[in-house]
This record gives C-alpha cells, structure tokens and sequence, in this order.
C-alpha cells in the first residue's frame, strides 16, 4: 500500500502525552474533539419519506433527533428506485423544511394594502370560510339553458402535484361539494 | 460568416477559464512584518556573536543588540498573532514540534530565540548592575553562538517558509529565496545595528558594520539576479511588470546600490560627525525600505503566481 | 394522457423506472433526462454500461446529449417530422414487428371509405369544418360488417387498411424531408432509425422517454403518439426494457391525475359530468361512458362505487347515488381559460395551492394582472412567492387593488404522512419525520378544516344547493389522539376510502375486481383499489426491495401491483414468451394461469388460445391474444378513430409562433388549436420577422421554482436567469457571456443573462439558417437567492384542443444586447382599469 | 486500511449532487450568488466551504454539423487527501491530522487560521473559511435556521477563521456511513471504498473504455510524481489534467526543504565567516 504510515495512537490516546508523539517528521495528535467525533445522525431515528421535488419517487431517510429535530436527510438505500442515492433538489430537502426564508406564519394582506400584516390562524381560517360561503351564496346557479349544472364559476383552485394523493382527494370532494369545476393542478398533459 | 475566433476555447495549454488552481496566500502587512523582523533578528543574532568582547566599542554594541534582539523576539509573535485567524489559538503551535513544517520549527526557533536572547539580554544587564550581578549565571557563555546559530534559522527559515510550497514562484526560488533571506536579514540588521549605534554615539563600530552590510547588501544582489536568471518565466510576478519595478526602485537601487554607495563613500572619506551620521541614518534606512520591500515583493508575487494557472499545472521541481 | 391513453388505453407511463436497465438501445427525444431526472437516469447510464445505444434527439446540446452515444439536434416543435420519418423508415425498409403488428395492432382494420387522409387533402383530415375550427371525426371510423363487426385484411395489404394507410401517410417523411423540416442532419437520422430498428424485434427492445419536451405543443397529444406508433410498429410495448417512459414532473403529477384536482376528470379516469354532453341523469352518464367492450365496460362499478365514496349514506339507487350533487361542466375550465375568467372577473376567489402560477404560468402577467379582479386569494405554500404578492410586484400600485389576500403556511412533505405517486405510478407512502413548523399545517388539515366548517355554517339549510356540502361523506378523524387534537386528520382513512370498501361492514375490498355497481361497494378511485386490501395493510408503505427488480413489495403500482403496462404483450399470441432473452410475463400452462416476474397485465387464468367473441361485451369481446385490454378492441391503435380531435394519425404542424412555413404541408399550423385572440394575450404572427429566433424553455437540475430559489445551495448553483445562444448569433449581435440580454415576444419582454455556447447549434431548416434561444422556466422577480425574471411573460397562450396543453416549448422570440428598463410590458400598461 | 475516492468522470452528469450533499451533511453555507456565463458552473471552484465542485468543460465544434467529437465534460473535484499531503506537512499546529481511515483530516478546534497550508496544496484545494459575516452576503448560512445551528454549533461556525476542506466525511465515516456526496451520486461517478479495490476497479475501467475506443487515463491513482505518491481521491480523465483543473505536474513543497535549508545556510556561514573577519580583525 502506497499511504504513509497512519498513526493512530494520537486517536487512541494512549501515548498523547508522550513527547515522542508530539515531535517528529509528522506528529499526528488528535484532540479530544477529534478523538469524540462522529456524525450527528448517531443513534438518531431514520424516518422514511419520498422526495418532494419531482416524480422519480425517491425514497429519503429523515434522521430526527429525540427532541424531533430534523438533523439530516439523505437517500434510503433500500429503495429500488434510487438506492441511495439523490440528485442535488433532493439533497437539499433538509434546506426546504429547515430555513429562515421559510414562512411559518398567516400573512394577511388587506384590500389596497401595501404590506402585509400577522394575523392569527383562527381568525384567518374564519374569515376565509365567510368569504367562501359569500362568493358561493352570490355565484352558485343551478341551471344553465334549461340543464341542471349546479355549480359556481366564481371560485377557481389550483394546484395539486405537489402534494399527496388523498389531500388531492380531500381537495377535489370539498370543491365538489361547494360546486367548483375550476379545479386545476400541474398535470395539463 | 462572422468572426467566431474569441468563441475559441481550445488554446495550447488549456485552463478553466482562465481561473486559478492555487489559492492566493492571505498574507498580509503583518506577515510581511514578521518575515522582515525575522530577518532582523537573524542577522543580530549574528552580530552580537562575532562584535569583539574585549573593545569596549564592540561590548556597547554587544549589548545594544542583544536587547534590541530580544524586543524583536518578544514582539514578533505579536505580529504573527494579529494575522491568525483564531489569534486565540497562538499557543497551538506550540502543541507539536513538526520537523516537516517550516513553520512549526520557525516558531520554535523564534520561541528558543527569544529565550537565548533573554537570557543574553539577563547577562548584559546582570554585568552593567541593573539586576543582581549572580544573574550572570543565568546565561552560560554557550547561549551567545547559540543565539546566533538561531537567527541564522531565523533569517534562514523565512526563506524556506516562502520557498517549501506549492506556490509556483517562490517553488522557482527554492535556494534564492532562503539565500536571499538571509543576505537581506543581515543587511537590514546591519543598518539597524548601524542606526542605533549612530544615535548612541557609538560610532566606533559603524563602518565595521556598514562593511557587513555591504557584503550582505552585494550577496543579496547577486542572488537575486541570479533568481531572476533560474526563476524564468515563474519569475515574472517578481522581476517584471509594476512590481519588478518597484523591486528594482526600492530594493535593488535604494535599498542596496544606493546606501553601497553611502556606505562606500563612508569608508574612503573622512565626513564630519554630523554629516557622517546623516549619511549613516540615510544608508540605514534606505537599506531597511529594502529589506521590507523584498519581503512585501516576495509575498505580492505569490500572489499574483498562485492565480496563473499555466504556471501552477506545471509546478517547479 | 390521449396520446399514450388512445394508443393504448391508459394514459401513465408505460415502463417501471428500473427497467430501463434492460433496454438494448433508449430514444430520450422530448426530454432532458438527465437533468430534470437524475435519479432516474441511473438506469439509462446502467444500460449504457451493458451495452445499449442511449440516443438523445433535442435542440439543446444538453448533459444527456454529453452522456449519450448519439446526439441529433432538432429544431423546436418538429418532432412528428422526425418520428414520422422513423415510422416511414421503418415501414418501408420492412423493419416492422410483423407478427406483433398483425396480432396485437389494429394495422389490419379497415377504415371507412368515407375516410380522406392529408395526403388527399393537403395536410387536413376529412370531417374538418372551417368554421368552428373542430373535426367532425365520424369518418374516421372502421368499417364494419352488417353485424358491426369490424372488418380486417390481417395480410395488411388492402388499401384502406390502417398499415396501407400509415404507410402513405408517412410516405413523404423522407430523410430529406426530416433534413428541411426538423433541420436534422439526414445521415444522423438515419443512423438513428437504423439504431432503433436494429434494437427492436423478438431478441432485442428499445425504450422511448419524453417529458414536457414532447407534450408542450399545440399538437402535444399527436407527439406522443407518433411515439406510440413508431414503439408499436417495432413491437416495443409490454416488453421488458421496452416501452414508453412519460417522466412526470412534479413530485405527485401522476397521482394529481389518476386522483384529479383536473376539472374534467372524476378520480380513475371517469368523466366529469358536461352539461355539453347529455349527461343530467346516471342513466345518461353511463350509457355515454360505459364501452360496450374491453375493461372500461366496467364503469357503471367504478362510477356507482365513486358517488358511494363521495355521499356515503345519502347515495341511494333512489337519487342516483347522488349523481346530481356533482357540478356539470359548460367548458373548457382549465387553469388558462380560468385565468381569462379570472382576468374578465368571472371568478371572484381562488385558491392557490403549492404552485406558483405568477411565476411558471403561461402569460405569466396576465395571471397576476388578473389575480387583481379577485375578491379574495387564499394561498397555501411555504415560501413567499410571484401568486401570492402578485400586489406588490414591480410597476403596480397597491393602493389600487382591492384583492384580499391570505397566505397560509403549508407543512412541507416531512413534516406530513401520505401517499404520492410516482412517474411508473408507483404508490409511496411517505412517513412524518417532524411537527410543521410554526403555524404550518398539512394541505390536509386545511381542506379538512375548511370543509368541516363549511358543513358547520350550512348546517341548517335546507336550500337544495347546499345538499351536496351536506351530504358529502366526511370522516377523517384521526385514530392518534395527539394528531387528533391538533386537527390533523388521517389520511390513512383517505386511503382506504380510495381503496374501496363494502358499504355494509365496512371491510375493505382487495382489489377492484370487488366492485360493485349496485351501491354495495364504495371507492374513492378505483384504479387504486387494492393498495389497502384489509385495515391492517398499506402497501404505500411496502418496503421491502428483495426479489426480482420489479420489486413487487415496495410500493404499490397502480392498477393491482403491475410495474410494465401491457405486460402480456410481452409474449406471443401463443402465451410463450417472444424470445428468452426478454422473457417477462408468459402463459404457464400446466397452471393455466398468466406468470412471470411482474403481474400479468391480462386476466390471469384466460388463456392465450381464447377465442375473441366479436358478438359479446365487457372482456368477454378481447380473446387470450388481445393485450390491450383497456382499449374497444384489445389491441394498440395505430389509427384511432375517436377520442382525439385533432386527428386520427398525426401530421407535423409548425407551432402556432414559427421561423418556417410548414416544409410538409400547405396548412401551417394544428388546424384545430385554440388561440386566444386578445390584446393581453398577444401573438407573434405564424412567421414573424420581427421575432426570427426560435425560442425554447426547460427546467435545469438545480432548479425547480419557488422550492429552490430560497435553499442557497441550489440558489448557488444556478443564481440566475439565463437564455443560451448560440455563438454565431452571440457574435452577430455583439453578446458575450455573462451580458445582460432582453429576449421579447409581442407579449412581453424579460432580462436575462447570455449563456454563450456551442452546445446551442443553429440548424439550417428548409433552405433558412435558424437559431434557437434556450430559457429556464424556473425562475420569478420574487426576491430569492436566486433571481431572474420568469419565461412566461413572454409566453402567449395557445393551447392543444385535446387537453388545453400549453405551448411553451416553442415559440419565436427577438433578442438584443442590454438591460430592461421598464419591466411591465406595454400590452398591459395601458389595460388598467 | 485507508479509503478514498474513485471519480470516473465518464460517468458524470454534473448534476452537483455531491456539491448539495456534502454542504447539507456539513453544514456550510453558500459561496455567493453569482452567474459566472462559464458553461453551468457558477461554484468555480473548491473552496474553504465548498468541498467538491464539479467542472463543466465544452468541447464543441463551432460550425456543427453534429459531429459526435463534440463533448461536454463534467467532473466532480474534490480533496485529494494525497500520500504524501503538503498540507498536513506544513500545518504548524498539528491541526491536520492523517486519520485512521487515511484520510487528512483538519481539526477545526486545533487549527488557528496561519494559512500555511492554504500555500502548501499543489491542487488548490485548502482554504480559509473566511470569519462569518452577518451583514454581508457573502455567506448565506443566516438562512439554514441560525439559530438552531447556532445552538449546536456546527465545525463550521466554531471555525470562522480557520482552514476549511474536505474531510472524507470522517464522521460519517466513524458510523460506517459513506460520505455524503458519494452517497448521494446518482450515477456513482463517486465512488468510495477501500483504495486498493477501487484502484483496480479503476484500472480495469479504463481498459473496459479503451475496447469501446474511449481514451481515458487515470489521474492519481498511481504516483502522481514530485513526492506527493498517489492521491487517495483519484480520478478517471478523457482530457489531459489541465482541462478540468488539475496539475500536470504537480510538486510536494517539503522537497524543496533540504535545497532550501542548504542554501539558507551556506549563504549563513559565508556571512558569518565574512562578519568575523570584519570584526575580529584588529
């Protein structure tokens, strides 16, 4: 083997206090946080995901630590997908859930409003609902030339591939039954 | 068609888009400082062992440098402190001794200077009744040729420093530089010597020492031309351009060619005091623009050489 | 979908991901595989390794270009040309399938005589009417005998039969026509066909993979399937390392289709109701959707068990299962055609969720220019985005739009479970690693809160309008009580209500084979069924990767577990396998049941040697050979007589905004694409002077949008917008790398920096020397780590009559050296209010 | 047993996977956000905080008419924790320690930010990891979440101020993991194992290439000369090192220690013998 001699007494710690090991051609000490050191996943569960960037599916490992803080995410190698392995959106997963851009809070943004304003989640859940049922309530027709249609033009959603299969489900039963047919995602193919 | 030719990428020695392979060094005025001080302090550590014991003159002299080593010594870790990155941190280099390292036993050198020139600097003081005169003992006679084999290393190491790394200028100055190091460090400690010795009226040894200085000053300049011959085209962010220019102005002319000349005028006239002194403090001082100049030159090429790709993908032996 | 879903009657991928391995020689045309799918492209640098020819056909020398062996550039949008030229090449060299085109194609039907082909009439199919701009595609029709049994010359001789019919169709898709057209070099094409011909047959297949680069056209549909037809003809499909691989993009664009948020479809492909269409009763609905014949006679089942899903208890043989809950259609509703609405105040309030129409839409000001004739926009992401502050963006003034605007924090796929379905439509369950941060919530728990208020404030109407919030079926509480307290529903119900279960016990069903069309059962989609067999089980959540490569135990591919679509056309007619070396699904007679190393796309103990009974419905009309089973007649349609309305078999058309007249034919363009001709929505003229280069648009692998802009390691990677030129055009116009450059269409005009490269080659396309500009679709004004302004302001909308596809992926642009001044473009200046 | 990387850049699709793995594992910021027009490299370069950076290289003919000598080369550089290391040789400090999986390893608790090693890498690999800046933009870590970062103090935030490169995940390494960007390569162009198998591994790829008339030739898998011995992140080329950055010829500092040493101290003696004379001559 072409390496040079590895001297691992340092990291053993047997002969660090020895002067002989501090002097030399290449003393190799290794300090005490060296001697310690190992990955912040030890010991931390790895909790199965999929990645959420594009249709590959690959599989993901999200390690949390026991207080559930996310410590890292990396490929599964289990999966017969990507065995492992990730592309760089995918090495990036930890920077999407885990950064101060993020926006965790409601942002409210008045009519004629030039900024926007905190406001609580209750309340702005509430005050969507209200302005659901108004738009409904003054959008809703039953009939078109003579054909029942029962639905209402006055609201639209949009989106859907980027998140799951039953919040899809859950998204197109509730505008079903306020009537909406304006329901669109990114799958126009 | 119109012209594609700036759209051509393949050249004869292709790059990556004209980037470059080495990082720069993030030296600084304070590295400069500890390499120039380094110097200094080699070439006292010189002087104070060969300056005569027995002529009161050269016993004056003796002592002047011994004190003034030892405030360089004392003070250059400082310096070199202000460059680090974690200056918190000064004391692990005192963690190994790596014979590999220039750096490592440069510090040591500086740390085993200090000491022999403190302890120098105890006996000087011990024999002029400053301290208790038993002091004397502190320093046994062996410190003296020890303190100069010292800065002999001293001067010697900030050579090799600059020399033993992948930088592809100082590489081409493998025996130049470490040479030339020592050469300027004894001319530059020289003119110190010669300048405090002037202000103290000590002026018996002066034209000793400015003859030193001259034979370093023209060693100096002998290497470095030499270099400049040996370096090729690794030598271009030195020699030439703006820089080599600025070499050729402050270091090779004003700090060499013209205190020679002071110097040499010096040896074969007999000038008043006064005008004796001003020469003196004049050569001096334009020999210690020099000294500093060479160092800050040596650093700014490396510089420039680590961003040359060419002359990184083909390093000197 | 049409175009796989016409050809062969489902509209997913055709392929399982690692399959790809087995391919002898893959076409990715339509496609940047390797930087919109890395991972996945492991399997294609797997292939190469064992030998294969991988081949990429695109107009950007692209990093599948550098890592594939052949690379053929094609000028934007002429695709068809190409791929009709393979299909010329291959029918007239006599490079055909033959036994499975004859067995497994209807090459042999015989086409109605009233039926007028483009060679006839100068490049439009016959029913077309100029007025409406529509086909009337009932000439298009086989001819059947006095019993309505389609005729068929199996000798493919007969000059009506589909094959004769192909085969002049494509006659003038020579080499040199490929050369003029798509501005390919003839030698390169050819060399490809050869490729794809000497890597098909019994011994050897070849995979095709596309993306957007093929769907985003006017005549999208008609890319895929020339695909189709040129797989089929070679006898590719069903076959390991062999057929069609539709790489998705979104994380869940495949499961966002099989279970819709699409205003056409209900979940499993079932219609939605039309009031364009006579579909006011069940009744009705069924008679225009239930085939007489193949698998999809089953949809009164899948139907009934979808509205028992739905309205649970109040679902009754009595009210039609509550069929009249459902909204009708009177249109297009897509996401364009809504955004015109929107900008014409039509719709009042919208919601946007995880996706950012005022970045990556098309017409991408028009979008937030009619956000601002909103009442209301509720938006739920993650990060700020070009929708959500449409208000604030540069050029308008805020104290003039009067939109109530809320932003709710959506949970990101970590810090939720569920399921999303992947581009081999692969069912995986994804685990909750954290609690959302903040306030964030799963999209879920929204939906769910929001629906449960809203049966809260309706709770005392009696106004009939109403009865469909009323009657929805809804119970999603969750069985943990720390996600219950918290609100989060469980969509592990969801799950198994989109499985399906049996109404009296509530028992889940196994599979889909157990529905019912009598109300007993209910299913959420049926084409899931089978992915919670009982309570206890998940297979989402299967992982276990041991056995064969289909894995079969991780994951869940819809429908019932099958990784390669039309497996059966794996074998020959007889049941045995076409040769041992692509040995995959096969008869196994002593058993007398379908076997294999993947589960058989077929009904598994029908055997090989079962007669097709012509006079007979349902499956019973499909005999032991016929492996389309989802299709009429059993077998892949190189002609398809209806389902499409833009043609029956494809014909190159320029895109709506060229640099040519069409070098084929006398009719430029899609006849029948849908142009919306207004001022805020401006086009090129088809051949523009004013706009001489063509423009391209993609995605890069660093980048998606707004889930990458703000991470710094992607942002790092690719900071900013960019448009690639080529260097002669560079040198031409005075551009260097790194300039700033204004690209303009007569929409809008945007700032980007020039990325000058030989990988951009200008083509020499009917007699005209062409150059092409490249741009990123992925970025937005929104201040990120990374910035530039987005593509879709210069993007106009034109759309596919088929499925109101956009066309983004050609277009013609002008380009200058320079800065942008004034960043709101002039046709909406002066369209304020 | 020492272990190292093999990077076959036939295999690369420069995707920069490796560049995103190895900064989500270790924790480091971006370098900036600037557009560079250098092909689809906007990184540039390794860095104190960037610790593998792919290379995009095109080769393309100006008037095309498609010829297949056209190429696009990518390659993932990284540190070569070399045999012999200038690096660890020069490191005053001790900071650079070989580890017991042979790679060169920087602690940052020990390192105290002189440089010198940042002068002693022949590849350029070595940096200083500039002191953190909260109000400029040139490290973009504020947007991982500071504050929990802060909180467990990551090697990268404790060192502002010190030397910064690769460290062959040697905590990954310590739990058995493979380090982050081979892990995350999806085409397994990085490849990570022990040396002596991945270097016959290499060998017989480059005759494999060969048959299929791909000239390739491996860069560091053997002595790459000048005293540095073979690098234990070896490479797989089809141009010659220049093209993706690498050195041709690159030299071990250390051998230049005895010339220069010598000559400090002939040039020494001879001023001391000339000293003497000045001095002790009456």
């Amino acid at each position: 083997m072409a390496t040079t001699t590895i001297d691992i007494t340092g990291l053993a710690g047997a002969a660090e206090t020895e002067l002989s090991a501090r002097v030399g051609m290449l003393p190799n000490v290794a300090s005490e946080r060296t001697k310690r050191l190992q990955g912040r996943i030890a010991g931390a569960k790895p909790v199965t995901s999929v990645c959420g960037y594009c249709a590959v599916g690959c599989s993901t490992l999200a390690y949390v630590s026991d207080d559930g803080t996310l410590l890292d995410v990396e490929g599964n190698p289990e999966s017969p997908i990507n065995g492992g392995h990730l592309c760089p959106k995918g090495s990036a997963l930890f920077g999407l859930t885990v950064n101060d851009q993020r926006w965790t809070t409601v942002k409210y943004r008045a009519p004629y409003a030039d900024r926007y304003e905190e406001r609580p989640l209750a309340w702005a859940l509430e005050r969507i609902a209200q302005r659901i049922r108004e738009t409904r309530e003054a959008t809703f027709v039953r009939e078109r030339d003579g054909k029942r249609v029962n639905h209402t033009l006055g609201i639209s959603s949009l989106g859907g591939a980027t998140f799951g299969v039953e919040e899809n489900y859950l998204l197109g039963k509730f505008m079903h039954a306020l009537g909406v047919v304006s329901i669109e995602n990114q799958a126009r193919i | 068609m119109p012209d594609l030719s700036e759209c051509r990428e393949r050249d004869d020695v292709p790059t990556y888009y004209e980037r470059p392979l080495l990082k720069a060094p993030h030296w600084e005025w304070n590295v400069v400082t500890y390499l120039f001080l380094g110097g200094i302090m080699g070439g006292l550590g010189l002087i104070q062992l060969i300056a005569h014991p027995e002529r009161p003159q050269e016993r004056r002299l003796k002592r002047t440098v011994r004190i003034t080593s030892f405030i360089l010594a004392a003070g250059n870790p400082a310096i070199l402190i202000t460059h680090l990155g974690r200056p918190e941190r000064f004391l692990n280099m005192l963690r190994i001794v790596k014979i590999k390292s220039p750096m490592s036993l440069g510090v040591w050198g500086l740390v085993l200077y200090s000491g022999a020139a403190g302890a120098n600097v105890v006996r000087e003081l011990a024999i002029d009744g400053v301290l208790p005169r038993w002091m004397r003992l502190l320093a046994p006679g062996f410190l003296a040729p020890l303190q100069a084999l010292l800065g002999a290393f001293t001067a010697g190491y900030t050579g090799v420093l600059l020399s033993a790394t992948a930088n592809p200028f100082w590489g081409s100055g493998k025996r130049h530089i470490p040479a030339a190091s020592v050469c300027s460090g004894l001319a530059s400690a020289s003119a110190l010597a010669s300048l405090l010795s002037t202000f103290e009226g000590n002026h018996a040894v002066v034209h000793k020492l400015e003859r030193l200085e001259m034979v370093a000053g023209a060693a100096e300049l002998l290497i470095l031309n030499d270099f400049k011959r040996a370096a090729g085209a690794y030598g271009a962010p030195f020699f030439k351009g703006k820089r080599g220019e600025r070499l050729l102005t402050y270091t090779v002319v004003a700090g060499t060619l013209a205190p020679l000349a002071l110097n040499l005028i010096g040896q074969a006239v007999k000038l008043p005091k006064p005008i004796d002194a001003v020469r003196t403090t004049l050569a001096s001082a334009l020999t210690l623009v020099g000294g500093y100049v060479l160092r800050e030159s040596l650093i700014e090429a490396g510089k420039e050489s680590a961003r040359d790709p060419r002359a990184a993908f083909r390093q000197p032996r | 979908m049409p175009g796989l879903g016409t050809s062969f009657g489902r509209g997913g991928a055709t392929v399982w991901v690692p399959d790809l391995e087995n391919a002898d020689c893959i076409l990715i045309e339509g496609s940047n595989f390797a930087e919109a799918h890395p991972v996945a492209f492991r399997f294609v640098m797997k292939a190469k390794e064992r030998g294969a020819t991988i081949i990429h056909v695109d107009p950007r020398f692209t990093r599948t270009s550098a890592l594939a062996d052949i690379y053929a550039p094609i000028r934007s949008g002429t695709d068809i040309a190409f791929l009709g030229g393979i299909v010329n090449y291959v029918i007239s060299h006599e490079k055909i399938f033959r036994e499975y085109v004859v067995a497994y194609t209807n090459a042999s039907f015989i086409v109605s005589d009233a039926y007028r082909d483009t060679e006839d009439l100068d490049g439009l199919f016959s029913g077309y009417d100029g007025a409406s701009r529509t086909y009337d595609t009932a000439s298009w029709a086989f001819e059947r005998d006095g019993q309505g049994v389609i005729a068929t010359d199996p000798t493919l001789t007969h000059p009506r039969s589909v094959y004769q019919i192909l085969k002049r169709h494509f006659a003038r898709y020579t080499p040199e026509m490929v050369e003029r057209t798509c501005g390919t070099p003839q030698a390169q094409f050819l060399q490809i066909a050869e490729t794809l011909a000497h890597n098909s047959g019994r011994e050897r297949t070849t995979a095709f993979a596309y993306a957007v680069g093929w769907t985003q056209h006017t005549a999208g549909v008609q890319f895929i399937r020339t695909a189709a037809i040129v797989q089929t003809l070679l006898g590719n499909m069903g076959r390991p390392g062999g057929g069609i691989m539709a790489l998705r993009g979104h994380a869940n664009i495949q499961g966002a289709t099989d279970v819709p948020t699409l205003y056409d479809l209900l979940p499993g492909y079932l219609p939605m109701p039309s009031a364009l269409r006579n579909e006011q009763t069940l009744a009705e609905y069924l008679k225009l959707n239930a085939k007489p014949t193949g698998w999809w006679a089953h949809t009164p089942k899948y139907m009934i068990s979808l509205l028992k899903a739905f309205y649970g208890e109040h679902a009754t043989p009595e009210n039609d299962y509550g069929y009249a809950y459902l909204p009708q259609l009177i249109g297009d509703h897509s996401m364009l055609p809504t955004t015109f609405a929107m900008k014409d105040g039509v719709v009042k309030g919208s919601f946007v969720i995880g996706q950012n129409p005022g970045a990556s839409g098309q017409n991408a000001e028009l979008v937030r220019s009619a956000m601002e004739r909103l009442d209301w926009l509720v938006n739920i992401d993650s990060y700020d985005n070009e929708t959500v502050s449409f208000w604030r963006r540069e050029g308008v003034d805020p104290s003039t739009i009067a939109t109530e605007v809320f932003f709710l924090p959506a949970a990101t796929v970590l810090e939720k479970e569920g399921t999303m379905v992947q581009t081999s439509r692969l069912l995986q369950w994804h685990d909750k690693a954290v609690e959302p941060a903040g306030d964030s919530k799963s999209d879920a728990w929204y939906f769910n809160w929001f629906m449960l208020r809203m049966k809260a404030l309706y709770a005392n109407s009696t106004d009939p309008k109403d009865l469909p919030i009323l009657h929805t079926a809804w119970n999603y509480e969750h069985d943990d009580p720390h996600e219950r307290v918290k609100g989060e529903p469980s969509v592990l119900k969801v799950l198994q209500e989109i499985n399906g279960y049996t109404v009296a016990d509530g028992a889940q069903v196994a599979g889909f084979s157990d529905l019912k069309d009598d109300g007993s059962t209910a299913s959420g989609c049926w084409i899931y069924s089978g992915v919670c067999p009982d309570k206890a089980t998940n297979r989402a959540r299967n992982r276990d990767a041991s056995g064969p490569y289909t894995a079969p135990n991780w994951g869940f591919a819809w429908p019932a577990n099958r990784r390669t679509l039309y497996n059966r056309a794996s074998a020959a007619p007889d049941g045995t396998p076409w040769s041992e070396r692509k040995k995959y699904v096969w008869w196994d007679a002593t058993r007398g049941e379908w076997t294999g190393i993947d589960v058989p796309d077929f009904p598994k103990t029908k055997a090989p040697s079962t007669p097709a009974n012509k006079h007979a419905t349902g499956m019973d009309f499909h005999g032991g050979a016929d492996p389309f089973i989802m299709n009429l007649d059993g077998v892949a349609q190189l002609f398809v007589p209806s389902g499409l309305k833009d043609a029956p078999i494809p014909a190159h058309y320029e895109p709506l905004q060229s640099v040519v007249e069409n070098p084929i034919y006398t009719q430029q363009s899609n006849p029948v694409l849908r142009e919306y001709v207004r001022k805020d929505n401006a086009y090129n003229k088809p051949v523009d002077a004013d706009y001489p280069y063509v423009l391209t648009t993609y995605r890069i692998t660093e980048m998606s949008g707004i889930m990458t802009r703000y991470v710094p390691w992607l942002a790092e990677l690719q900071p900013e917008a960019f448009a690639e030129i080529d260097p002669e055009l560079a040198v031409s116009k005075g551009i260097k790398s790194g300039d700033y450059v204004v690209i303009s269409t007569a929409l809008g005009e945007m700032e980007a920096r020039a990325l000058v490269s030989g990988r951009m080659r200008p083509l020499r396309v009917n007699g005209k020397r062409v150059h092409q500009i490249g741009i990123p679709y992925n970025y937005g004004s929104q201040v990120a780590f990374a910035r530039g302004d987005s593509v879709g302001d210069l993007i106009a909308i034109a759309l596919d009559p088929n499925v109101s596809i956009h066309e983004s992926k050609t277009l013609t642009c002008a380009i200058r050296k320079g800065r942008l001044l004034r960043r709101r473009p002039a046709s909406f200046a002066q369209d304020e209010m | 047993m020492a272990n190292g990387f093999f990077t076959d850049t036939t295999l690369c699709i420069g995707c920069k996977a490796c560049e995103v793995a190895c900064k989500q594992w270790n924790e480091l910021p971006s370098d900036g956000f600037v557009f560079t027009g250098e092909s689809y490299d906007n990184t540039s370069e390794l860095s104190g905080t960037t610790w593998r950076h792919v290379a995009f290289v095109e080769q393309m003919a100006i008037d095309h008419q498609g010829e297949l000598q056209d190429r696009w080369l990518m390659s993932s550089d990284v540190c070569k924790h070399c045999t012999n290391a200038g690096c660890h040789e020069a490191c005053p400090t001790g900071a650079i320690i070989r580890n017991e999986f042979g790679a060169v390893f920087i602690q940052p608790d020990v390192c105290n930010g002189c440089g010198y090693c940042v002068v002693s890498c022949p590849f350029g690999v070595v940096d200083l990891i500039e002191k953190f800046d909260p109000d400029g933009t040139h490290y973009n870590l504020a947007s991982l979440a500071t504050s929990r970062l802060d909180a467990r103090a990551t090697a990268v935030q404790q060192s502002g101020g010190v030397a910064g490169k690769c460290t062959l995940c040697y905590d990954r390494q310590r739990l058995g993991f493979v380090p982050a960007c081979a892990k995350a390569c999806p085409t397994e162009s990085i490849q990570f194992g022990d040396l002596d198998e991945l270097r016959e591994r290499a060998h017989a790829r480059v005759e494999r290439l060969s048959e299929r008339g791909v000239s390739a030739q491996l860069y560091g898998a053997d002595d790459v000369g000048g005293g540095i011995g073979a690098l234990n992140a070896f490479f797989l080329l089809t141009d010659r090192p220049e093209t993706y950055n690498l050195p041709a010829q690159p030299v071990l500092p250390s051998t230049r220690q005895p010339a220069g040493y010598t000559a400090a101290a002939v040039a020494a003696l001879g001023l001391a013998l000339a000293g003497w004379m000045i001095f002790r001559n009456a």
